[in-house]
């Protein structure tokens, strides 16, 4: 019987029930979520993604049981609410994504490449085994306090390197996240922008993702959000758990802190 | 296989209501994959909810339902403890079910 | 085609002056995808200089420069023709695709100036990263009127250094004749940004 | 705030539970059959070919409550809620949600047996801004409201 269940199910319900929204949402949408109310699809991908993480899987058909999120081996209520962080066996700053690729190939034996083909739902997809793990370890997290550490040097200088990419302009539109993400109150056609340069932007967003998209009906991660803006902002593919991936998040991360975590959220 | 449908049954002051979500594509048939293949439709057609063996809410379902579809219902007569059960069938002759006691 | 050869223009000769870190970083952090390569990484003089939050403190010579060369490279259209056709340039502002690896290379650019800008007052969907632009045509179409616009359109760091508009012409987003049909878009009393208010 | 009881059992245990209540799913004919899909009318094209399979045009009535949000934040996933007065309009025994600019535009049906309320709340992909109706059915007869729902191009556009 798993252990996380019964805190798990409390998770669940605390994290499903605490409706959250951009707070920038200028309410040309407040009718539309009332009436969606809070009956997220992500209680499915929450339950896959609990199944997956106990199934042994990879060439040494393992489980990743014993994958150490930051707690100890295992333990993962509470993990993701202090990622990313650094891990001194992998001798970097890893945010969920990477962490689980680190698993996945030294626990289970897989092959990287084969990890991040397979990360992300391609078109028509319902759903691929990251998202569903990285649905459930985020509820597990669900209405703790967002503390990511920055009590390693490397992890403070993920932050740093994290806000000068976050100002980065480059590409033909001259595009950089602050293009869009660092004025509060302001959209894109009708879609609220947070202003992740202050805390209440950055924590209303990093606390809603992972999320499920109604547009796309499968839940989405940080790293697959951080991947399509940079398509949207005509920028090369970025790869998951990448330091450039890891480092925007941590800068996110820091300053959200304090926030509570509320994911999966449930969104566009 | 996780499980497919979540139900809730609450008594509200003269009904009960009951909320579920199911887990489904519901696949229009219009849809392509990222190879450029149609994927074939695949929705939920009939849903049954059942309280105490009689049926309390019959539905009909077009592909225009939202994916992983939600489910609203009241209906008269409910006590705290009474199952109240849901069955959902496909195009495909896939089905589904699940049942929850009354709050 | 004319647009490619002036992108690929615009990024070679664009010197490529790295904020050294990010560059390298991203360098490593991202791969081709499609028809968009990490060539795309490499920043201009203008890019490495605006990479900074819009509250810093502008480093005026230098931004005179910058602004000086922005305003050089504006072409004039053809026989100062500004205007072309509103009903098409309607269509660019609307179209919010191009240039993206998930876009069909040969297909026109889109402008997406609803992204960030109201147009038709009617219109729900617009952004407001940039200010309201419904009833432009009021300006009226002076020469002086039609030639900043069109210089804003093509290159807005001539006037604004390291605004977040793309630069839609110097760039090679859009077609001298796009740019035309844009103008056309927001001078033209025809068009519905000129309509009145709902 | 509701809670999602599985059963009470461990979430293993509430997998085996679910998957003999699959064998059960097979209910006797008799409750499953009672009455049957009402496929024509989820073939029509039209708003015109819609009212006609089912029988005819509805007449407007008030005592429709319908609600849907005036702007929906994306047209895959549009909540509708159908909630008749039941003194105003009474015996009502069927419900539809039809939405007008859909391929085909009856996206669901529900029957409301007596012991029902004239309830019923779902959440439809709406394929453009149009009228959606909701149509109750009393022995026979069609009444209607209607809603306009507008669907906007959503995210950046991109």
């Amino acid at each position: 019987m798993s252990k996380g269940f019964f805190s798990g199910l409390l998770a669940t319900l605390v994290g499903l029930w605490s409706f959250t929204a951009i707070s920038e949402t200028d309410g040309v949408f407040d009718e539309y979520r009332e009436l969606m109310g809070d009956d997220n699809p992500a209680i499915f991908v929450i339950y896959d993604g609990e199944e997956i993480w106990f199934t042994p899987a990879g060439p040494k058909s393992v489980s990743l049981a014993q994958c150490d999120l930051g707690l100890g081996p295992g333990v993962v209520e509470g993990a993701y609410a202090q990622l990313p962080r650094y891990f001194s066996d992998a001798q970097r700053v890893q945010d969920i994504e990477a962490r689980l690729e680190y698993c996945m190939t030294h626990l289970q034996g897989r092959s990287p490449d084969k990890v991040r083909a397979n990360a992300y739902s391609q078109r028509g997809e319902l759903g691929t085994e990251l998202e569903a793990l990285v649905a459930w370890i985020a509820d597990q997290s669900s209405g703790l306090t967002i503390a990511p550490a920055q009590a390693h040097a490397k992890e403070r200088s993920a932050y740093t390197l994290g806000e000068s990419l976050f100002y980065y302009r480059a590409g033909p539109h001259d595009f950089s996240c602050a293009t869009c993400h660092e004025q509060t109150g302001r959209r894109i056609r009708l879609q609220a922008l947070p202003n992740l340069t202050t805390h209440q932007g950055a924590a209303a967003a990093y606390s809603t993702w992972p999320a499920y998209r109604v547009s796309q009906g499968i839940v989405r991660t940080m790293g697959w959000r951080m991947r399509d803006c940079m398509r949207q902002q005509r920028m090369p593919e970025l790869i998951m758990g990448s330091e450039a991936s890891v480092a925007l998040q941590t800068y996110l991360s820091v300053n959200g802190a304090g926030g509570s975590m509320a994911a999966p959220g449930l969104k566009r | 296989m996780a499980s497919r449908i979540r139900i809730r049954a609450q008594l509200k002051d003269d009904y009960c209501e009951v909320k579920a979500l199911m887990r489904h594509p519901m696949e229009t048939g219009l849809r392509k994959d990222q190879s450029g293949a149609a994927i074939p439709a695949n929705f939920i057609e009939d849903v049954q909810v059942v309280h105490n063996d009689a049926v309390v809410m019959q539905a009909y379902w077009g592909a225009a339902v939202s994916a992983n579809p939600f489910l609203g219902v009241r209906f008269k007569g409910g006590a705290q403890g009474d199952v109240v059960k849901i069955i959902w069938r496909d195009n495909q002759g896939d089905s589904g079910s699940g049942e929850t006691t009354i709050r | 085609m004319q647009t490619i050869i002036r992108i690929c223009a615009f990024i070679i000769f664009s010197s490529a002056l790295h904020a050294d870190e990010p560059y390298n970083v991203l360098l490593n952090s991202m791969v081709d995808k499609n028809f968009v390569t990490v060539e795309r990484l490499k920043q201009d003089e203008l890019q490495a200089f605006c990479s900074q939050p819009r509250s810093a403190t502008v480093d005026e010579p230098r931004a005179a420069e910058l602004r000086e060369a922005a305003l050089k490279g504006v072409p004039t259209p053809a026989g100062e023709n500004y205007l072309g056709d509103w009903q098409r340039g309607e269509k660019v502002a609307i179209n919010g695709r191009g240039l993206q690896y998930s876009d069909d290379p040969d297909q026109a650019n889109g402008g997406n100036c609803y992204a960030c800008h109201q147009l038709d007052p009617t219109e729900l969907a617009y952004g407001t990263l940039g200010p309201s632009l419904s009833g432009y045509g009021a300006r009226g179409q002076n020469p002086a009127m039609l030639e900043y616009t069109w210089t804003k359109l093509w290159n807005t760091h001539a006037y604004n250094v390291c605004s977040h508009m793309p630069r839609f012409g110097a760039a090679g987003i859009l077609t001298t004749q796009q740019l035309q049909d844009v103008m056309a878009f927001l001078f033209d009393p025809e068009s519905p940004v000129n309509r009145p208010q709902p | 705030m509701g809670n999602w009881d599985p059963l009470g059992l461990t979430r293993r245990g509430f997998i085996k539970a679910s998957s003999t209540l699959w064998v059960a799913a097979t209910l006797p004919q008799k409750i499953w059959a009672a009455t049957l899909r009402p496929a024509a009318a989820f073939q029509t094209t039209t708003l015109e070919a819609t009212f006609e399979a089912l029988g005819s045009v509805p007449k407007f009535s008030d005592a429709i409550l319908f609600s849907t949000p005036d702007i929906a934040e994306n047209g895959a996933v549009v909540p509708v809620k159908i909630e008749v007065d039941a003194a105003a309009l009474p015996g009502v025994s069927k419900l539809y949600v039809i939405v007008e600019k859909n391929p085909n535009p009856v996206a669901a049906v529900f029957e409301v047996p007596p012991s029902a309320q004239p309830y019923a709340e779902t959440r439809v992909k709406v394929a453009q801004t149009g009228k959606l109706y909701a149509v109750a059915e009393v022995d026979g007869q069609l009444f209607m409201t209607e809603k306009e729902t507008k669907v906007t191009l959503g995210g950046c556009g991109g």
